[in-house]
Parts: structure tokens; C-alpha cells; sequence
């Protein structure tokens, strides 16, 4: 039986409140020794029209989740993981507000770490999502991760 | 045949679902979004087809659902 | 100029909390693009006596932030962080709760993520604590990093 | 001379302060430390002088802050 994909889109910034959370969940999963957070965090680039004041993010959202899906399988065959969770915005996050949150659990600390680092990896190269980034002029300008 | 557009490509068709007809392959999809959207020679894009990115050239159902991606850049 | 070293010790478990304010202070430094937290958390592990119910830490608190600042000092040294935060439990933690918080910042996220691979390592052979674990019937049993 | 112990070592000797005389060096004091605690014979330890580790055989001061330390486990 296929699961049904999780989502992992929130609207607008993803909150510390929100981190902490997911944290305090874990503390009843008393087989867990190490959780290893990625937080990506919007950056004020300057571009040639001027410093990014936000980014605003859209998602081809069903291809995301079943690619996220897959990626998420993948980490649970390689790396024995007691939990993973990724959450990654749409619409408009402001420049020092997060955007990508990627929490990965287990008993040893090497798992996590390199559990963590492989999605982080694999999310920002295979989900569909696109930045737009908004300049303080107003215009605008489509990120490239590359 | 219906198409979505995401990111730059969206921007320079001018919109994110539109629809194209006679289409059979993605190769002859390609080349009939250029004739109509001279702007998109300038851009990289992938298709989709059903949620999967499509390798080589791939063969069109009216019903599959095709989308254009530029480069991802979430994150 | 030598600066006196920082503390990292906190008397008791780390509250998530606390991670959301630390994480929450950095939203204004807007060159930041990516944050590392790696989390270490007290496991009931299954001993000889007993389960594991708290981990009792001590330390030669002098020695451990001099190390600790050594550490630091390499790590900025070979990495271009934004900064880099280490907090570390003395006294009882309970099962499930945290003892151990490292958060690295950078522009981009290799740096990050290294960095904080790398300083919770160096944190877990270098620096002068010591666990002892409590089990259920009250006995206890010295940890043992290896 | 005043000697700090820590964790495993602390426990054995039932102090985490005490002192002991006429210690010049890292060899004779581990000997002494041996024939005062013979429960040591099977732990494992290193000595720091003033915060550093002392690697071979050192000379000690009697001004010096020494300690034994148990492999550490912290995290």
C-alpha cells in the first residue's frame, strides 16, 4: 500500500515557536540520543536592483509531496531514523524569517547528522519550488539555486 | 491538451494554465511553445508528465497532465 | 587579547524554549542564510541494572571552557560563520529532555552544517564532563563516550 | 599538594579534593595514587596541569592545579 503523501508546505514563515515544538514532541520518544535542525533563513542579497527585502515561493505542490515522498523513503531505507519532518513555505517570507525546517531523529548522533544533511541536499534539487526574490525597488528577480 | 507553468516560465507566458492543441511528444510540445513564445528560447525548462520528470522525448495522452519547470530553487 | 571564555553550562535539561529564543535572536542578522542545531537528548538505553531514568553531569567547568574556546577559535578559523552557540547541561536531565545544543550560522549551508558536525565531535572528545547515568532501582553507571 | 578528581576517579576515592606529599612529577604521583588507592589499578585516567593535559612525564609544581580525569562522556 502507497501512503498518501505528507504535506510540508506552510504559509508564510515558519516560526521558532513552531521548532520548538517539534523538539518538545520528541521528548517522549525515549529512544532518541540525537536530532540534528537544518533552518534555512532568507538572506539580504544584494542584486544589482537593489538589496531582497523577501522571497515569495510557489510549489508545483502535488509533484513536490510525491517527490518529497519518495525522498523520504529513500532517507528511512538508508539511515535507521527514529523520525524525520521537513516543513518549507509558500508565499512571502521576509528577509531573517525562515523558510525550510528539516528535523531528522535517531539514536546516534552520526544518523541524524548525516540523514539531515542528505535531504537537505536532495530538497533544494529535486522539489519543484521557486523563490521570486522582491527588492526593495519592488522588482523582482526568480532565485537560482545554482 | 491543458498545460501548467511555473516560475519565470508563468511570467513570460503570462500565466500558469493554458492549453495547446495537436500536440503528441514533448519534443513537438517544445517546439510549438516557442513559435508562440519566442521569450522562452532564453529560458531552461523541464517537463513534467503526471508528476514525473519526463526523459527524452516522451509521448503526450490529452488526459496526462504536463507541466513546464525552469531550474527549482526552493530552500 | 585573549578573551575570558563564554559559558556553556546550564544547571538542568535545555528547554526547547530555549532554542526558540536563540534561534529567534538571529533573525536580524540578515546575511545569514543557514542554520546547524544538533541536539543531543538522554536515551532510556536498557543496562545491565536497569533502565536508564536521568544522566547526572559533572565537570571540570575551568578546563571545559578553556577547551571549549579553543575549539571555537579553530572552528572560526576554518569556517566563515556568522557565529556559533554551545550550550551544555550540568546536574540531573531526565530522559527525553536535552543536554547538549550547538547552532552554527552561516551565509550558506555546507559551512554551517560542517562546522557544527565538527564542533559537536570535537565537544564529545575534548571537553572534561562526565555522565553518570541513573538507572530505575537507583544504582549508577559511569557513561562511556566509546 | 591538592589534587582535583573527577567523575569515576572522584567516587573511588571518595573525594573530588584532597592532597597528597612529596609528588614531583606525573610518574611518581599516578605511583603513589597506586599504592593509596589500589582500586585505580583498573580505571583509566589522565592528569591536567593548570586546565592542560600533561602528555609523558611532567614535572609538578606545588602551586600547580592538578586533576585526574576519567575518559570523558559528556553530550
Amino acid at each position: 500500500m502507497k501512503h498518501s503523501p505528507k504535506n510540508i508546505f506552510v504559509h508564510g514563515a515558519i516560526t521558532p515557536t513552531k521548532i520548538a515544538e517539534s523538539i518538545q514532541h520528541h521528548s517522549a520518544k525515549t529512544d532518541i540520543g540525537a536530532h540534528s535542525i537544518f533552518l534555512g533563513q532568507v538572506r539580504a542579497d544584494e542584486l544589482e536592483g537593489g538589496m531582497v527585502i523577501a522571497i515569495d515561493y510557489t510549489a508545483y505542490e502535488q509533484m513536490a509531496l510525491e517527490k518529497m515522498q519518495e525522498i523520504r523513503e529513500d532517507i528511512f531505507a538508508k539511515y535507521t531514523l527514529t523520525c524525520a519532518h521537513v516543513y518549507h513555505s509558500l508565499g512571502e517570507v521576509k528577509v531573517g524569517e525562515l523558510c525550510l525546517f528539516v528535523f531528522t531523529s535517531s539514536k546516534h548522533r552520526k544518523i541524524a547528522i548525516d540523514a539531515c544533511e542528505e535531504m537537505v541536499e536532495r530538497i533544494k534539487k529535486e522539489l519543484p519550488i521557486w523563490g521570486k526574490e522582491i527588492l526593495e525597488n519592488n522588482s523582482t528577480s526568480w532565485k537560482n539555486n545554482i | 491538451m491543458n498545460l501548467l507553468a511555473f516560475g519565470i516560465i508563468a511570467e513570460k507566458i503570462g500565466a500558469s494554465n493554458f492549453s495547446l492543441e495537436d500536440i503528441k511528444d514533448t519534443d513537438s510540445l517544445k517546439e510549438k511553445l516557442l513559435q508562440q513564445y519566442p521569450t522562452l528560447q532564453e529560458l531552461n525548462y523541464i517537463v513534467s508528465v503526471n508528476c514525473k520528470i519526463a526523459h527524452g522525448n516522451t509521448v503526450l495522452d490529452d488526459l496526462a497532465e504536463v507541466a513546464l519547470l525552469p531550474p527549482f530553487s526552493g530552500g
